[in-house]
C-alpha cells in the first residue's frame, strides 16, 4: 500500500490535470509515463509497485524481460489480473485487486514480506505522491490535519527500497506544485526519491536539485518552472 | 504450548493419572474454538485486506461478547463482517493497525468519530517486526522505518551507520486468531497463497492461538515435514470452517 | 549444543561415580534418572533435550504418550536414532548424530528454532551442567580459565525455556559438589534452574534451598549434605 | 539483487541493450561459483555439524586462495574439508562462531594457538539472530541471552519487563555460501531436512549469495509456490554438485 488508493477519491483527487493550461505544452498521459518507468527498469530487478498510478508499469514491460514484482503483503512474482471468474481472495495485490501468480514466483509471510523490503532486498520501489522535495524528501502519506492517518507500507518501502522513484501528476487538480524545495505535508522518509516521472517531466534529484532528462513535447523551461516549486537543472 | 507445571515428583507422577496421552488440538466449532477470551484482551487478527482473514473466529468472538478488546490488525476491518463487526457491536477499546482508513471502513470511522475507540498508526512493517520479536524473544530493535517522521516522534532515537532509527517495543497477544488452509491434530498448518500473512507471526506471539482452517483437519504425517509452514508447537486450537466465507 | 559432548572426553569427564564412596547408598544409574525426567514430562510438552545424558530421557517415555522432542538446528518431533544404514547426514541432532523424524514433525530453519527457544514456546529444557546453585544459577558452559569456550545454544535454552531442568551426577569425579550455594564457574544464565536430577536425589530449586523431593536408596540427610554445598530442606 | 542504477533516462534507454532479458543465476562449477571473492571478504557459511555444510563451494573458495577472510559459521570446521581447509590453508584471519571446539576442530586449534586466528564466541540463538537482523534491515536488537554473563560483558545493559538485555548489533556478510536441496533458474530454494539450519537467514544478509544444490537446476515454475523457503530475491548464483560430499 505504497499510496492510498483512497487518495483517489473524487472528493480529495489531486490527480486530474492542470498542465493542460500551460500553452502548447501536450503532456505525457500517464500510460506513456508508465512506459518510461517501465523502460529504466533493470532486467531482473525486484520492483515494488505502489497502488495507483504504478500499477499502470507491468503493462508497459517490454515482452520477454524478466522483472520481479514484489507484492508487501507475501508475494514475489505477481501476475496480472486474472480472467473473469478465476479471481481468488488469497490472490490480491496491495491495493487488493485480483492478481495471479506467475512461473518462479514464491509466496511468504508478511513479516519476510517487509524484512525483504526494509532489508534492501527490493531494487526499485515505484510510489505516487503528495510531495517530492528537491533534496528526496518524500510526503505520499497523510496530510496535514489529517483526523485518520493511515500508513501501510509507504514507510518501509521509502527507507527500505534501494531505488525509490516517483510517478504522479506535475501538479495538484489546482496547479499547485507538488515538486516542491521542501515538502509542507508530513514526510514519508527523508532524502530517499532518485528520480520523478511526471506528465511534464521525468527527473533526476541531484545536488538539491530537479535535473531534467526528459520533457513532454512544448514543455519549455519557463513552463516547466511556472509549476515548479524548487530548483531545476536541464540535461536532456 | 503447554504450562510447564510439571511439579509432581517422578514418584508421584507414577500414580498420576494423565489426562491425555494423544495430543489433539481440533475443537468443533468457531464458539469452542474462542472459548475463554476474556474483557481486555488483545487479540491478534490475521489478514490483509480480506485475504487469511478468520471470518469465522472473528463472527464467533463478536457472538461471545466480551468487550474492551484491544484489537492488532492491519486494518480497521470494511463492511459489517471480520474486524468490523466487533467494532460494529462496541466490543472494541483500541485498535492497533498500519491502514485503518479503507474503502468500506464505516464502523470503524462511526466508533472513532464518537470518540469510543483508540487508534494507534504503525507502520506496516514495524507492526509485523514488533509481533515477530514477541514471538522470537526479542523485546525491542532500532528500525529505521519512521524515523524523523510524525510516527517515529516520542520514541527512543539513534543513529546507526550514518542511519536514524527509533526503538520499538515488541508487540505481544493475549489470542491469535489467525487462518490457515489445512492443519493436522499436531496444529502443523499450511497456508494459501497470500492468505499466508501476518498468520505465521501472529501464531507465535499469542498465549493462545486459535485457528480457522478451509481443509479437514489431518492426521500428524498427513503433512511432508519440509512444507510446514507454521510449526504446530504455536498453535493451541484448530477448527475446521471450510472455504466459504 | 545444550552441553558439549567434548565435555565428556576422558581427559576431562567429570561425569563418572564419586557417590558409591557413600556407606549404604545405592545411587540411581543414569538410565534411572532419566526415566525420572521423563516421567515428570507433561503429554504434549516441547522438550529439548541437551547432548550427553538427557539423549537417555526419550528412551523412557511411556508408550504412546506424545512429546514434541525439539531440536535446535530445526526440527520438531525429532526421533529415535534410524536403523544401521538408514542414516541421512542432514537428518542429526544437537550432538550431531543420526536421527528421524516422528509423523507429525517438521523442519524450519535455524532462526527460527532459536526464535522458538528464546520466545518462550519450548517448554522444558533438560541439560546437563557443572554446577547449579541454590538459587537456580547455571554454569554448563564453560570452565574457568578456558583457552576456547564454546557455547552453542546453552544460553539461549538456558533463558528461553518456561522450565530448565538438570540431569546430571551428583558430584564431580572427584567428589566435588556440583549443587552449590554460588557458582564458582561461569554462568551460563542466572536463577533458571527449576529442579535437578541427580543420581542421588531429585531436587525442586526453591527459596534459595535444594528440596528434595526423592532420594536413591540409602540417602541419609548426613550423606546428602556431605556431596552437596548448599542449602537442603527435605521435602520426600 | 540488482545494483539500482537504472541511471538512463527513458528515451536513452530505447537504444539500451540489455545485456540480458532473462534471468538465469546457474553456473557451471563451483569455481564459477566463487569467482570475485576477494581478499578481506566476510564469508557466511550455512551448516550445523555437516549438516548443509556446502563443501563444493569451500574448496573451491580454498582453491581461489584468497586470504585475509572473516569466517561467520556455526563451528569452526572439524577434520580437513569445509571450513577447515579455509583455516588449514591459512586463510582465515578471525572466526566469528558459536562452538569453535568440536572433536576433530584440529586445524582451528591449531591456528588458534598458534595466535593466527582470532576468535569472537556468539550464543547460537544471538549469532543467528544478528545475521537475520541485516538480512531484514533490523541494526540492532536487545535479547536477553548472555545478559549479565561474560558473553554479555562490555554489551549495552537495559532491563525489559525486569529481565535483564543486552543490546546486539546486525552481522552481515560480503559473501553467503550454502547448500540447499532444489533450486530454479530464478534461485528459489527449497532444502533438506535439518540441512536448512543457516541457510535462508544467511542468504539474506550478503550482498553476493552463491549456492550449491544437491539436484539439477530446473525450470521456473517447477517448484511450487506454497513451498520455496528461500526467495530468489536473496540468491545470485547456484551450481549443481549433487549428493556425494
Amino acid at each position: 500500500m505504497a499510496v492510498p488508493a483512497e487518495r483517489q477519491e473524487p472528493n480529495r483527487a489531486e490527480e486530474t490535470d492542470a498542465s493542460t493550461q500551460l500553452g502548447d505544452v501536450r503532456p505525457w498521459t500517464m500510460t506513456e509515463v508508465a512506459g518510461h518507468v517501465a523502460s529504466d527498469l533493470p532486467v531482473g530487478a525486484c520492483v515494488n509497485l505502489g497502488i495507483g498510478l504504478p500499477t499502470l508499469v507491468p503493462g508497459h514491460m517490454p515482452a520477454g524481460v524478466e522483472v520481479l514484482l514484489q507484492c508487501e503483503n507475501g508475494m514475489l512474482g505477481m501476475g496480472p489480473r486474472p480472467p473473469m471468474g478465476g479471481e481468488d481472495p488469497d490472490r490480491i495485490d496491495a491495493g487488493k485487486g485480483p492478481v495471479t501468480i506467475v512461473p518462479g514466483g514464491c509466496y511468504f509471510n508478511h513479516n519476510e514480506a517487509f524484512a525483504m523490503i526494509r532489508g534492501g532486498h527490493v531494487d526499485v520501489s515505484v510510489m505516487g505522491a503528495f510531495q517530492v522535495s528537491a533534496t528526496g524528501d518524500l510526503a505520499n502519506w497523510s496530510v496535514p490535519g489529517e483526523l485518520l492517518p493511515a500508513v501501510g507500507g509507504a514507510m518501509d518501502l521509502a527507507i527500505g527500497a534501494r531505488r525509490v522513484v516517483v510517478m504522479m501528476r506535475h501538479t495538484t487538480k489546482r496547479g499547485a506544485p507538488k515538486l516542491v524545495a521542501r515538502c509542507t505535508y508530513p514526510l514519508t522518509a527523508a532524502g530517499v526519491v532518485r528520480r520523478v516521472y511526471t506528465d511534464l517531466a521525468t527527473a533526476e534529484i541531484t545536488d538539491g536539485r530537479f535535473v531534467v532528462r526528459a520533457a513532454a513535447p512544448g514543455v519549455t523551461r519557463d513552463t516547466l518552472a511556472q509549476v515548479t516549486s524548487a530548483p531545476i537543472a536541464w540535461d536532456v | 504450548m503447554l504450562p510447564a507445571n510439571g511439579s509432581s515428583s517422578h514418584e508421584a507422577s507414577v500414580t498420576d493419572t494423565r489426562p491425555l496421552a494423544r495430543i489433539d488440538k481440533e475443537v468443533a466449532t468457531p464458539a469452542q474454538a474462542v472459548a475463554g477470551i476474556g474483557p481486555g484482551a488483545t487479540v491478534l487478527i490475521g489478514g490483509f485486506g480480506d485475504a487469511g482473514v478468520p471470518f469465522h473466529l472473528l463472527q464467533a468472538l463478536a457472538d461471545l461478547g466480551v468487550g474492551d478488546l484491544t484489537i492488532v490488525a492491519n486494518n480497521a476491518g470494511t463492511g459489517d463482517d471480520g474486524v468490523a463487526a466487533l467494532i460494529r457491536a462496541g466490543l472494541v477499546r483500541r485498535v492497533i493497525c498500519s491502514y485503518p482508513r479503507s474503502r468500506g471502513s464505516v464502523w470503524f470511522e462511526r466508533r472513532h468519530q464518537e470518540g469510543s475507540l483508540e487508534l494507534e498508526v504503525v507502520p506496516q512493517g514495524t507492526l509485523t517486526e514488533r509481533i515477530r520479536a514477541a514471538g522470537a524473544g526479542i523485546p525491542a530493535f532500532f528500525t529505521p522505518t519512521a524515523a524523523d517522521t510524525a510516527l517515529g516522534e516520542g520514541k527512543e532515537r539513534r543513529v546507526f551507520g550514518g542511519r536514524a532509527c527509533v526503538l520499538e517495543e515488541a508487540l505481544s497477544g493475549d489470542v491469535a486468531l489467525i487462518r490457515a488452509r489445512r492443519a493436522d491434530r499436531w496444529g502443523n498448518l499450511t497456508y494459501h497463497a497470500v492468505g499466508r500473512n501476518y498468520g505465521p507471526t501472529m501464531a507465535s506471539a499469542a498465549r493462545l492461538t486459535v485457528v480457522e482452517v478451509s481443509e479437514p483437519v489431518v492426521e500428524i504425517g498427513d503433512i511432508d515435514p519440509e512444507v510446514v509452514v507454521t510449526p504446530g508447537v504455536y498453535v493451541d486450537r484448530v477448527v475446521f470452517v471450510g472455504t466459504e466465507n
